[in-house]
This record gives C-alpha cells, structure tokens and sequence, in this order.
C-alpha cells in the first residue's frame, strides 16, 4: 500500500479543567490510506468527533486543545502548522462535511454563493471560469438542476439536497482527505442510503481517502472498508470491516454489535386483548384561512385508523413529516384533531373539551423522544412522578409509595426521588419518564421516537424496558418510530405512514417478509446494512 | 450526536448519582465577579440609605439660605428651632438653597433606590400577570398585545411627562409614570417564554397528566419566567433610576424639596460650571448604583440564561 | 415695491448671519455687526401685547409698536407719538397732535383715527385702562392729526395711563388692528415702531426676527428711558430662544450670542469674571417678589391669620436664597417700590422681620385650626423656584401647617385661578413677581383690587380698599395721592391683600462690543449699537 | 409581501387609535388649563371663561374627542391654542433638526457601535471585550444632560472645536449643518452605542457558536471574512431590531438633548407644549412620534427579509 493520506499517531487532547475525565481523546493512532474509507465507530462521548476536528485545526479555542502526537497530512504535521498555513490546506488537501447539512450551511447565503466561497479563497479563477466550475460540481453530485439551485437559499432545498452541497462544496478542489462527521445522522432513512451511496461514488471517482465519523452500524456495514472503534476517548479495536462486524475482539465492540436490533422480528403470538383504542377518520389540518389571503394548508394526517389491543404494540412507521407524531399527539390531545374520532375507553375523546377530557387522560399517557426537555428541570424527579397521581385525588403519601415501586420496576433506586433531573443520564431519564407515565395506571402508552435520542446500548436497555412494562401491566402501546430495526424487534403490528397517510398496515412479521406497498419496500431498501448479517457474539 | 461528554451508564438499581441534591445556581452565582462586584455596591447603597439618617450631618430639606452655594469641606452655622446655633461641616458642600448636599445624597439613595426597585417590581408584577393570561388564553393574546402595541408606540417620556403632570407631582406619579411604558417590554418577554414553554414536552406530559391549567401555569411555566424576569427586572430598576433623573432635569419629576439623586443634580445642573460638586456627587452616586445594578442584571444573565436575548 | 425690498434686505441679514456662525466657533465674526443676537427671559409665543400681560409680548411691543407717551429715564412720562397736548382749565379735555411723519410698517400715514380704537382696546383688557375708562366721556378725532379725549369727572391718571411703561401698555395699531374684539389674539404684525417683525423667519421655540424700519421718525431727544428718540442702531436684531441658563452663558462667552436679558443670577459670577463681557442694570426699579393669598378658602380668610404671615416672613430668606448676591437685592418694605414717588414703610414697621412669637400669638388669637396651608411651588422658574421652599420653613416656624405642592409654573397658572377648595384642587397662597414698573401705585398694582370675584385671583374683598383706591383715582397732586397710597399701605398691613417680599434686580448681559442698552423699565433695543471686535 | 405590507399599515389604524384615545384622555384630564395660560396674570376669571370657550374646551369631551378625530380623518391636525400657526405647520418647521439629529446620532452609533461589539464578540473574555464591555455599562450609567454638559465643556467651551449650541439648517452648508449636530449627536449615540454595541456582541457570539462558522473556517476562510461576511449578516436581524427599538429611546434623548443644545427640534416643541398645556400640538405631536415608531418597526420587521432570506411575507 503506498504512503497514508492521513496519519494520525499518538493524538491526545485534554479537555478543560473540572470536566469529567481529564483528555477528550488520549493516545489515539490511525491512518487513511488513498481510495479508502475508514469508519471511526462509537457512542456519544468517545471521542470521535473531537479527532477529526483536531485534523481540521477547528477544536474551540480555549477549551480543547492537542497536548500530545502528530496529525500528519500528507507528511505534514497539521498541528504545527501555522494558522495560514491551516487556512491554505482546508478546503484544497482537505475538507469536512458535518451532521446537519441545515445548521452547516449559513442559512443567509446562496447555495451557489457558498460553493464558489471556496474557490475564491484558494484560487484565482474568474468569476464565470468559477461559476462553471460551481456549476459542474453541482451536476456531479447529482443535484437537479444546478442553474437554479445556484441562486437557492439553503432553507429552500430538501435535507438531502443541502448535503449534497455540502458534499460540492468540500469536493470542489478534489482535496486528497475528506472528513465526513455523522453526515447521515440527520437525514431520513431514504435520503441517508441515497448520500452514502453519493460518498462511495464519489471517493471511488475521485480516489479521496474519507475519514467516516458514525455511531451507526448499519452504516459501517454500509460503506466502510475499515473500522476503527472508539470508547472514551481512547481506539479500543481496529481492523477491516468484516474483521470487526463478523468477528469483534473486543467486549466492548461486541457489546455495540449485539445492540443493534436485526431487521428480522422475532415470532410474536397473537394479542387479544380488549380493543384499547381505535380512531376513525383521523384528519388533522394545518393551516388555512388567513385574513387577506389563502394560507397553504398542510394535510398532517388524513383518514387515519389504527386500533390497538391491550397488550400489544402497534408500531408507526415513517419518515419525517409522515405525520406519525401528529397521530400520537393527537390521540394524547395534545393537539385537537381537525376531524374524525379517538375512541378511548368507549368514549370518543376527539372533541371534548379540555375541562370534560382530564377525567379521561389518565387513560392515555406519553412518552416523549428527547430525555432533556421530558422532565421539568426544576423538579424533583419525585416530584415529577406523583404530580399526575395527585391530579386524580390520590395522597400525597399513596403517591410517593407507589413512585418508588415503579423506580425499583424501571430499575432505578427509589431513593433518586428527591434528585432533580440533570443528575441523571438521557437513558435513567427515559425511564423516569417510563414510570410518570406508568403512575397513571393508563391503558394506552404512546412512545413517540422514545429511543431515537439515545445510544444504541441504551436503547436496547429502554426497549427491553417497555416490552417488561407491557407484559405486566397489559398495556396498550403505541410505538411512533423512524427504525425499522427498532420496529421489527419490539412491535406486534406495524403502520407505516407517508404523507400522512397510513399506506400499509399488518403483523410485523407479515410486512418484514414481504411489504407490500411500494413506499415500504422502498423504506427497506434504504435501511443501511440490511444485507449485512450481524456477528452475534455472547 | 449531541449528547454530553459523560457517556451512558448502565442503569441499575444502584446507579452511582452523583452531584449535589441542590442545584448549583447560588455558587455559581458567586462565582461571577459582576454579580459579586455589582450585588456589593447595591448593597452599599441601600445601606447607606437605611442609615442616613445617622451619618448625614444635617436635615436633608433644612434650608438656610445664608450658605448658599458653599464649596466641599465648607462650615456652616444654622440656626435651629430652639434657637440655639449648630455649626456643619458641608462634606459636599450646599445647594442653591443652603441645603446640605451630603445629608441630600446619602438621603437621596433611599428614594432613588426605592424608585428604582419599585419600578421593577411593579412592572414586573403587571407584565407578568398581563404576558401569562396573553400567552396562555389565546383568544385574549390579539387583544393584549394590541394594547401593548399602542402603550410601545407612546414615547416613554412622553408619556411618563403627561402621566405626571396628570396628577401632583410626587413619587407615586414617578413611579407610574416610569413603570405605564415598562409593563408592555415585560409583557412580551414573559409571552414569548410562555409561548415556547408551553410547547416543552415536560409541559405536554403535565398536561396528559390532567394537571389543572392554573397549577400547570404556576408550577411548570412561571418558574421558566423567573430568570430572565430577574435579568429584566435589574434592567428596569437602573433604567428606572435615570429616567427619574431626567424626568427631574426637565423639571416635572419628584418634588424638589424630596432629595432624590436627579433632584439634586437638577437642581444643580444650571452652576454645573461654577459649583459643579452639586451634579458630581449625585452624579457618582447615580452611576455607581446604576452601573452596580446593570453588572448585576448581566451576571445574572450570563450565569442564570446565557441563551436569553440581551436586552438595553 | 416697497415689500421686495424688505425680503431682499432680509434674505441678505439672514445670510450674513449664517455667514457668521459657519465661521470657527461663530465669535464675533466680520460680517454679523448689524445683527444683534439676543436671549430673552422667554420664548415669544403670542404676539397681542393688549391680549396678554406676558413680559416678553410687552417687550416685543416696544419692537414694532410705537407709544403716545413714554416714561423717561427719571421717571417723568413724555409725549412719544403725540407731538403736543393741552388740558383745557376744568381739566376735563385733552386735545393731542400727533408727530408729523408717522407711518405704518405697511407705508401707510398713522391718523387719530387708529389711535382712538388703539386706546378703547387697551383699556378693555388693561386694570388701569378699565379705571381710566371709567373717568372717559368721550373720544373723537378732530382731524389726522388730532384727536380729543374729554373726562367725565377730573383725573391725574389719564396721561400716566397713556405712559404706561408695562403690562399693558397702550401700544398704538392700526385702525382695522385695533378693532379687533379685545378677548381675540390680533393676527397682524403691523405696528410704527422703529423694528418691523419678520412673520416668516419667527419659529416659536426657535427665534423670533426683527429687521429695522426704514420709514421709522425718531423724535429729535435724545434717547432716555422709554421717552426720546428711537433710534436703531443695528439692521437687524435676532431674539434666540436658549432655555438652558447655562448654555446661554456659555454661548454669550463662546461670542455665539451678543446680549442675554437676564441671565440666571448664580451665573453671574462667571460673567463678571469674563473680561469680555459686561452686566448692565437696565431695569433700575427691578422687582418685587410678593407671596398672594386666596381669600376665599381657611386659613387665609381670617385677616388676622394673614397678617400672622406678615410677621412670621421677612424679606432676606427669599432674597438671599434666589439672588444671594446683596449688589442685586434690596430689602424694602415699601409696597409701592422703594425709589418711587410712592415708597413709604406707612404700617410696616414691626412686619416682616420673621417674629415667630408675635405670629403664633396672632394665630392663637384667631383660632387658626391647624388647616393646611396649600402653598404652589413652582420648580421651572430660575427666578420663583426657591421662593417657596424658604416660605414653608418660615411658616412652618410660625406655627403654620404647610402643604408645598410642586407643579410647573403653568401649571400654577392654571391652579390659582381655581376656585375649589384646597383639597380639590385649589390653593392657599402661591409666589409670583411683578416688575416694579407695574406697581408703583395702588390702581395699577393689581393686587390692591379688593372688589372680590372681579380682582384678580386671591379675590379679597376689602370695601375699605376699595374706596381708598377709587379716591386715589380722582387725587389731582401728588401729595394726595401718596397720603392714600400711606392708608392702603396701612389698611393692607392689617388685612393683607399680599406680602411683598423685598426688591431684586436682573442686569443683563452683554458682549463688551455692544454699547447704547438704555435704563428703562422694559429691555428696548434701539438706540443700541455693536461694534467691532469682542 | 404586498399583502404583508398592507396588512401590517391595517393592523397601525388600532394601535394609533388606542394611542389617541389614550393620549387624549390623559390631556383632557391634566389639572393645566391652557385658558388660564393664555390669559396671562392679570386675568379675571371671566376672561378665562371666555377664552375656554373660544377654544372649545366647554364642550363635553367626547364631542372634542370627535370633532378632533374628525379633523384628523381630513388631514386636519388642528391648531396651536398659542401660536398663530397651524400644528401641521409648527411641526413640520421643527422637523428638519430633529430628523438630522436623530439620523446623526444613528449613523454615528451604528458606525461606532457595531465594529466595537464585533470585536468584543471575537475577543471574549479579554480585556478588549471588559472595555468594551465596561463602557457600554458606563454609557447606560450616566445621565444624559451630563454627558452633554460634559462635551460642551471641554469641546466648545475648552477646545472652541465646535459651537456650545444652535442648530444650522442644512440649507445653510452641510458643514455648518454638521458641526452644528456633532456635539449633540455624540452626547445622544452614548447610550445608543452602548445599547447596539451590546446587543452586536450577543449576537454575533451567539452566531459564532454555529456550525456554519465552523464550516466556512474549515473551507480556510479568513477570521475577518468569517466575522464581517458570515457572522455578521446572521447576527444582522437582532441588531437590526435593537436599532428599531432604540428609537423610541432616541425619541427621549431628543428632548433632553434639544434641550440642552437649544436645537429647535421636535423635542423642545414637546416640552414646550407639554408645560404649556398646548392640546392639539401635543396630540400631534404624540400621535406622530407613535406613527413613526410603528412604521419604523414595520421597516424594521421588512428589512428582516434583507438580512434573512428564510423570512418571507
């Protein structure tokens, strides 16, 4: 093999004074070679973002800083490098792309405009010679009619589209590294398959070495050609990638590995519940009637029904703007519903008013998807717990008895009760969640994207949580997810939505094997490392 | 992905929790310089004011018109009702009327402090009130603001002049005066904190949880408003300070035989070349506090809600 | 023709003083020697001198209207516009020939026939004027130039009325002017003074502008006092308006203005220190601060409980606490103004020497009930601020219970002609000042009208008064007339009408350049020349 | 947009109704009785009569509420109870020093104001930013006729660099015109700059923490081109508003300052009329200023889309 675009050797990073453990990374060693992609696995807080910003010279000054080892680019140590000789080398040796193509591209500048940005910094073309080249780099990543997209303001393109741009923009000047932070992360699952797929194209045409930051297994299984694992800082495996996904040395790797739910659902028996919920003609409306013209109006949901047994989990399938949260919410009142019933309980709660309906709230409770804003910070977490309890005349003392039962059922320690909400983990904070929810005694739980936040070791946790929870106490679930992985290991039945429409409902296990709308099949198509049997390591 | 440096622990039973039960709020408080620095010298004022009456030399209205205009460090003799005569020492020197400005001064930080606080107390109280109903019963939010609307667009001394010369002059008419033009500014700010809480989720899941809308209203929303009001509220109390002073420079303010920091240098401001100690002590005084309140309000504002919009 | 000529000569005033103040910080440039940039004591807003008593309408009077008398330097009134009179011997008809060669701003001849309803509008509006009118049979024109005044019963006031050097004084306008409904403001700018008004350059708030009267006939005298020949000196004279004191002495130190009419007095200092600049007592008589009580409501119904505050008060508190310099004020106890033919201290004696024993004893004696003293404060007023806070401690020494309320002065304009009770919105006694002018007898001083709802506000009703002051009306000689002035000096000093509370003088201020401010009892700028240089 | 536009000038008509209301109540209300200023201090209380009811104010004072509104639905602002002039004519000749004054004072702020909070932003946490930082407190701190007491000190009085008052019309010179302005608009920006200073600050770190500020240094742009060309223009809209609210801060300031300077602006007309109990002149006055803030808001909320592309109307 020749010579290693990248080589970074003995990187240690120290973190600034009173955070939790002293270096950000420590001691960290791995190379890209040209034409490779190397995929630096790990959940949140390993450490992997903090390297490649170190490659770029873009760790926040003053809080981050490379205290130890060499970044070498292309034989040149880019931490000794001066600022403008930093300056020189991003954007022409080497360029990044970033999670969120949203918040990367500033929003006031012409998509065209920023591309060019680049060209007028490193080159000295003239303005039409760059405007053609601007032009060719967008046809090249595939935009649609780049002429256009060139005056576009970034808020004006899909979320797909704006990664592209970024992907033109970092590309321009063939730089020999490109560094790529989760650039998936944020893109439904459709547009994630359609960008991996632009990255390999374009590191195959081109040759570029790309440094792949993930935390995804199914995308490493997806594009990478190597793997370098990270956990707290510090490379705990590396190896190609199937060495590392097919035969994972260390605990840690396979503890990652066995995470990740398989596509394949397991056989599940059939529920028979009592009917729990069920909603009729579901619509909700966004929009309309303004004062001196037509607003747009938005067709959140239309013509919904789904019903739910108790004791079983009925999964809601689709991508952003599918308008699966609007259902949840709705069947929460959250939002009222434009048109249609919500039959909870016999009693369609569609269109009751607010002071009719809290008597039939405690039927019906939510889990939501961020674990930050779920709790009241200013709360204590017992606080929280026994608020909706009291609401429905139970004792004070009542309720905090049963709030530490449940804390023992979610497998935290009662004594937590008096802690307030930033003393705990996204992954404690979801089950605190779980057991507000559960002190309700409801007979429907909704879990709108109540894992998506969370790291996938967690996630396993949480979900093996609210299978737990539905067995004991014959709950109604539904379950409003983007993952099908997710979906196929915890629901009895999936709806999947698009456009805010149900397009195709039935037993998991049916749709799995053989989905029938098109839409669906085009959702499986898309789920990264779909043909990628996971080691299963004990 | 955006979560914290600190990675997951498994949970368990027995999760090690760390940290402190109470939040950290006070040490961090006191660990910020301009609270430490600005808190201190309000704190020096207000003492100042609550003991004036032992350290100021003279009764602040005493008038006597045979020391008119004495410098700094001068004396006097006054005669005093039981006819026997006292000699002062003017630290400050006195006013055009003989009256001592030092005894003005330490007496004039309990009016002026007073004003100060007053106003932002009873801004902040009205606009609370007033931002919580239009954030939070919609169909009264196109009305409000409309009003609001039409308060904002009256030029605050504008209005503060025609509120005074409504009824005597005197510290309630101020006090109105200054806190009519506040209340709309409040009144936004706690509507837009109510708006966007509203839409958390802790306040969603308190709402599945049957909770009344007034609890839901004092327990999960108000407490959101505290910080930013706290911030607002030192803005207004220095603000309110100053523009006392100019509704007195334009000579429609307090009573000038009230001593209030802007009374004096109101008074004091046409000698302002020949005997300028009548507008350089007030005047440091006045800065001092304001400039004291305002560090306040931003070290309350970098520690309390670093996110919040900084406002005059 | 004549009206091209005024504009061009008024484009090119304006010019030259534009020129001025471009040029470095404005000092005393080259090309600004014909205009006179003057301060006022206030902005000019209503221009009726008739219609109002405001001082500076008086003053913009004297600008652009002329005046059949006039009072002289020594205080002697001289015919101004009449060029000769005869009495005839039962004292009863006056015949006047006007000067030859008056004219109208407008070019037109001024005849009797403007002068009659010039005198009937005056004397509507003006206390004087309505006494004088009481003695008044008839009026009539003779010719142009001529014109006939015959009383009903004999009087010495007629020609001192005519003379009149204050508010109001008896300014000539023409005919159609004149016959304006007197509780109407005139609209027209008209007058056969030696300045002409420039209606278009005048900016309420911002400057009002004179430019000088070409067909202006000074009297051959000498100028003296208000009397003699009008003389102006410059082209064109610039009222400023600087409502700040101190800027208006920085600006007459920076040479950005020439003359300030008052400046505030504790400003002085820096002014005598400025070699510069030199002060100029114009107003020789100055003036009288004077505390007035409202008759109508407790306390100060009971004569006795006014006359309390005569004791208890004394003239140096107010003046040292609003003049402090003893060059500008005088103690004075005479109510007709010490240096006039009138002074006397008939009945004041004992008064205002602050007796605080003789005061308390008065107010036990008249049962005083601890009733409030509703006292306005004025607090924008340079010259009136100070007063009532030394008249709450003084009365407070007395005995007195005092309520100071604080306003703006229109405020207490507005507020003491209110009627209502104190608590609703009346008042006790308020401090205002005359120009000793306006006072130097018991007809024209306007607080000595003791005839109840018809006086002035305060309404006292005195019926002794009264009688006092219509016997003065009909005095011939001036011995009898000081011999009543000495009785209603007494009777007030018993039942006070209003306490005077010592004499003050305002110099003025000027650049040293500026020479020719005559004495007189009004600011007038004729005869008044700039010359080169600071 | 258009219909943007005319919905927002729609939506003033309440907002200055509520305003007239308002302002005309509090008026009428007032103890001050312009009667009695008019008639000057000999006047006997006939005379007062007289005059109120020359002025209509005997009448009830729903019927003079609109008789004015009235007027003012012809253009009619009424006339000065004092002076031989029209409102519309008095306020339109002390328009021309007020708006210069005001434009000045916004000028200078802006031009001072935001390369100072740009510059703090970037230096964070030094002593550049402290100073910076520091003074804008200071300038919140000091009352304005000090400041200007100050400046006429030590520049026209000391220094002789410029006149100690007086405003020059423009169309006498614009140097005249300028240095005439230029001790008043310095004393009025003081806290005009401390206030955008500040808020520049805030938000150009607020925009610095983004992550296309991270992007455009990753493509090797300059940190002046990242701070002027990238933070700035994204930092644009709250500054933007905090100028638009300033003018109602500015519209304070003028008064005092005009006051100080005897500039016969706006302001003084104000105060002037305001002591002088001249109703119509205050009416006018009160319900242009609030006009003019309103629309200046509705320029302000219309420039957004200048700076923003992602606001539309």
């Amino acid at each position: 093999m020749s010579a290693p675009i990248l080589d970074i050797r003995n990187l240690t990073v120290e973190l600034p004074k009173g955070a939790d453990r002293r270096n950000a990374v420590e001691n960290v060693s791995f190379a890209v070679y040209p034409g490779e992609i190397v995929c630096v696995v790990g959940e949140s807080g390993s450490g992997k973002s903090v390297s490649s910003h170190a490659v770029m010279g873009l760790l926040p000054k003053g809080q981050l800083k490379a205290t130890d080892g060499e970044i070498m680019l292309e034989g040149e140590d880019v931490l000794q490098a001066t600022s403008s000789r930093l300056r020189a080398l991003r954007g022409t040796r080497m360029s990044m792309i970033f999670q969120e193509p949203m918040t990367a591209l500033n929003p006031v500048v012409t998509c065209g405009e920023q591309i060019d940005e680049v060209l007028q910094i490193h080159t000295s073309l003239g303005a039409s010679e760059r405007k053609e080249k601007v032009l060719a780099v967008m046809e090249s990543v595939r935009l649609p009619d780049p002429a256009k997209l060139f005056d576009a303001y970034p808020h004006q393109l899909s979320g797909g589209q704006r990664q592209r741009i970024m992907i033109a923009q970092a590309l321009v000047l063939d730089p020999v590294l490109l560094i790529a932070d989760e650039p998936t992360t944020a893109l439904d699952v459709t547009t994630q398959a359609q960008i991996l797929k632009l990255i390999a194209e374009m590191q195959e045409r081109r040759g570029t070495g790309v440094l792949f930051i993930t935390h995804d297994f199914g995308v490493v299984a997806e594009i990478a050609h190597r793997v370098v694992v990270m956990q707290r800082g510090r490379v705990v495996e590396t190896g190609t990638a199937m060495e590392v996904l097919k035969n994972p040395q260390h605990p840690y790797t396979k503890m990652l590995i066995n995470a990740v739910p398989t596509l394949t659902p397991p056989v599940r028996e059939e529920r028979t519940g009592e009917l729990a919920l069920e909603t009729v003609k579901l619509c909700k409306v966004y929009g309309g009637g303004g004062f001196f013209q037509k607003k747009r109006e938005v067709r959140a949901a239309s013509d919904v029904e789904i019903r739910v047994r108790r004791g079983e989990t009925l999964g809601i399938v689709g991508e952003s703007g599918s308008g699966k949260s609007t259902v949840a919410r709705c069947i929460a009142r959250l939002i009222q519903p434009t048109s249609g019933g919500i039959v909870v309980s016999n009693i369609d709660i569609a269109n009751l008013p607010e002071r009719q309906l809290r008597p039939h709230r405690k039927h019906c409770q939510i889990v939501f998807q961020d674990p930050y804003r779920s709790l009241n910070p200013r709360r204590s977490v017992g606080a929280s717990i026994i608020e909706g309890p009291m609401n429905f005349g139970m004792s004070e003392a009542a309720a905090i008895a049963k709030s530490r039962d449940l804390m023992n059922l979610v497998g935290l320690s009662p004594d937590a009760l008096d802690r307030y909400p930033h003393q705990f983990s996204g992954g404690q904070r979801q089950r605190i969640c779980i057991a507000r929810a559960l002190a309700m005694e409801p007979e429907i739980l909704i879990a709108d994207e109540a894992v998506s936040a969370l790291d996938v070791s967690v996630q396993a946790q949480v979900l093996d949580l609210l299978d737990d929870v539905r067995k004991t106490f014959d709950l109604a679930v539904l379950f409003i997810t983007h993952d099908l992985r997710v979906a196929a290991q915890i629901c009895d039945r999936i709806a999947v939505m698009q456009n805010g429409v149900v397009v195709e409902h039935g037993k998991t296990a049916e749709i799995f094997a053989a989905p029938q709308h098109e839409y669906t099949r085009a959702l499986f198509e898309a789920a990264p490392g779909r043909n990628f049997q996971f080691a299963r390591v004990a | 992905m955006t979560a914290p440096a600190s990675s997951e622990p498994v949970a368990s039973a027995d999760a090690p929790i760390a940290a402190p039960a109470k939040p950290t709020v006070w040490r961090k408080l006191f660990r910020s310089p301009s609270v430490v620095i600005g808190l201190a010298i309000v704190l020096v004022m207000v003492f100042i004011g609550l003991i004036a009456p032992l350290i100021a030399p003279a009764d602040p209205t005493a008038i006597n018109p045979g020391a008119r205009n004495r410098v700094p460090m001068a004396t006097s003799t006054m005669r005093l009702d039981d006819g026997t005569r006292a000699t002062v020492t003017h630290y400050m020197g006195t006013d055009t009327l003989g009256r001592d400005v030092f005894s003005r001064v330490v007496y004039g930080a309990r009016v002026s402090i007073f004003i100060g606080v007053a106003v932002a107390l009873l801004s902040i109280s009205i606009g609370l009130v007033i931002g919580m109903i239009a954030g939070y019963i919609r169909w009264l939010d196109g009305i409000i603001m409309r009003i609001m609307d039409g308060l904002m667009a009256i030029p605050a001394i504008l209005l503060a002049i025609a509120v005074v010369s409504l009824s005597r002059a005197g510290i309630v008419s101020v006090i109105i005066a200054i806190v009519v033009p506040e209340v709309p500014r409040v009144v936004r700010l706690v509507r837009s904190v109510v708006l966007s809480v509203r839409e958390e989720p802790y306040v969603e899941a308190a709402v599945v949880s049957g909770t009344p809308t007034v609890k839901l209203v004092l327990r999960h929303i108000l407490p959101n408003t505290v910080a930013p009001l706290i911030v607002q509220g030192t803005f207004i109390c220095a603000s309110a300070i100053l523009v006392e002073a100019i509704l007195s420079f334009l000579g429609i303010g307090i009573p000038p035989d009230i001593p209030t920091w802007g009374n004096i240098m109101a008074e004091g401001r046409q000698l302002f070349r020949i005997f300028p100690h009548n507008i350089l002590y007030p005047g440091i005084f006045l800065a001092l506090t304001v400039l004291a309140v305002n560090m306040l309000g931003d070290g309350l504002r970098d520690t309390l809600d670093p996110k919040m919009e900084k406002r005059g | 023709m004549k009206s091209v000529k005024l504009s061009r000569r008024t484009v090119m005033a304006g010019a030259a003083a534009a020129g001025a103040l471009a040029s470095s910080t404005g000092a005393s440039a080259q090309g600004a020697q014909n205009v006179l940039r003057v301060v006022m004591h206030s902005d000019l807003r209503i221009i009726d001198p008739i219609w109002t008593t405001a001082y500076i309408v008086r003053n913009y009077g004297y600008m652009i209207y002329d005046t059949l008398f006039a009072l002289d330097a020594k205080g002697e009134v001289q015919p101004q516009m009449v060029d000769k009179y005869t009495v005839s011997d039962d004292k009863l008809t006056y015949t006047f020939t006007l000067r030859d060669g008056l004219m109208w701003h407008d070019n037109q001849p001024v005849t009797s026939a403007d002068i009659i309803p010039s005198i009937r509008r005056w004397a509507a509006r003006d206390p004087l004027g309505q006494t004088v009118m009481g003695f008044i049979g008839s009026m009539e024109a003779k010719d142009p130039k001529t014109f006939e005044i015959k009383l009903k019963e004999a009087t010495g006031l007629l020609i001192f009325a005519l003379g009149k050097p204050s508010s109001n004084v008896p300014f000539m306008m023409p005919k159609r002017v004149a016959e304006t409904d007197p509780n109407t403001q005139i609209t027209e700018f008209i007058g056969s003074g030696p300045f002409m008004f420039v209606r278009d350059e005048w900016k309420p708030g911002d400057r009002a502008v004179y430019v000088k009267f070409a067909g202006y006939k000074p009297r051959s005298e000498p100028a003296s006092g208000l009397a003699g020949g009008k003389v102006a000196k410059v082209d064109r004279v610039e009222w400023r308006v600087i409502t700040d004191q101190q800027q208006a002495v920085n600006a007459l130190q920076a040479g950005e203005i020439d003359l300030i009419e008052a400046p505030s007095h504790d400003l002085l200092p820096l002014l005598k220190a400025d070699r510069n600049i030199k002060l100029f007592n114009w107003n020789v008589l100055g003036n009288q601060y004077t505390m007035r009580f409202n008759h109508t409501v407790a306390p100060f119904n009971n004569p006795k409980i006014r006359q309390a505050v005569l004791y208890a008060l004394n003239q140096e508190d107010f003046l040292k606490a609003t003049i402090g310099d003893p060059e500008y004020y005088k103690v004075c106890k005479a109510m007709f103004v010490c240096g006039s033919p009138l002074e006397t201290m008939a009945g004041m004696e004992d008064k205002l020497e602050s007796n605080f024993a003789k005061a308390r004893q008065l107010l036990q004696e008249a049962g005083y009930n601890r009733e409030p003293v509703v006292l306005l404060h004025s607090t924008d007023l340079q010259v009136l601020t100070n007063l009532a806070p030394v008249a709450k401690s003084l009365l407070e020494r007395a005995g007195f219970v005092v309520d100071m309320q604080s306003m703006d002065w229109q405020t207490v304009v507005a507020r003491r002609v209110k009627r209502d009770p104190p608590t609703q919105g009346g008042w006790s006694a308020m401090l205002t000042s005359w120009v000793a002018a306006d006072i130097l007898n018991p007809v024209m001083a306007g607080f000595f009208n003791a005839s109840g709802d018809r006086a002035a506000f305060g309404w006292p009703t005195d019926p002794e008064i009264e009688t006092l002051r219509a016997r003065f009306a009909r005095a011939n000689t001036v011995a009898e007339q000081k011999q009543i002035a000495e009785a209603i000096q007494r009777r007030v000093s018993e039942a006070p009408t209003h306490v005077h509370l010592g004499q003050w003088y305002s110099p003025g201020a000027h650049r040293g350049n500026i020479s020719g401010w005559l004495e007189a009892p009004a600011p007038v700028f004729w005869n008044m020349e700039k010359g080169r240089g600071a | 947009m258009i219909s943007y536009i005319l919905r927002r000038l729609a939506a003033t008509v309440p907002v200055l109704f509520t305003v007239a209301v308002m302002v005309f109540l509090m008026l009428r209300l007032t103890p001050g009785d312009p009667a009695a200023i008019i008639a000057g201090d000999n006047a006997t209380t006939q005379q007062i009569l007289d005059i109120r009811t020359k002025l209509g104010l005997e009448q009830p004072i729903v019927q003079q509420f609109f008789i004015w509104l009235g007027g003012l639905a012809r253009g009619d602002l009424g006339e000065s109870f004092f002076f031989r002039k029209t409102v519309f004519e008095l306020i339109s000749e002390r328009i021309e020093p007020t708006l210069s004054l005001a434009f000045l004072t916004i000028v200078l702020a802006v031009v001072v104001a935001i390369p100072l909070g740009v510059l703090a932003a970037y230096k964070q946490g030094t002593w550049i930013d402290r100073i910076v930082m520091g003074f804008s407190v200071i300038g919140f701190s000091v009352p304005v006729f000090v400041i200007g007491y100050l400046l006429v000190y030590i520049f026209a009085i000391k220094l002789g660099w410029f006149p100690v008052q007086g405003y020059q019309r423009i169309g006498n010179g614009v140097g005249p015109w300028f240095r005439s302005l230029v001790l008043p608009a310095f004393t009025l920006s003081v806290i005009y700059v401390a206030l955008i200073a500040r808020m520049t600050r805030t938000s150009v770190l607020e925009v610095l923490s983004e992550d296309y500020i991270r992007t455009a240094r990753a493509k090797g742009q300059t940190e002046m081109k990242v701070l002027f060309q990238h933070a700035l223009k994204n930092a644009a809209v709250p500054i933007v508003t905090v100028v638009g609210i300033g003018v109602a801060l500015l519209i304070g300031g003028v008064v005092v300052t005009e006051s100080v300077y005897s500039i016969p602006g706006l302001g003084r007309l104000t105060v002037d009329a305001v002591l002088a109990r001249d109703f119509p002149v205050i009416q006018a006055i009160i319900l242009a200023f609030s006009f003019v803030y309103v629309m200046i808001n509705l320029l302000v909320d219309l420039s957004y889309t200048i700076f923003d592309p992602r606001i539309r109307y």
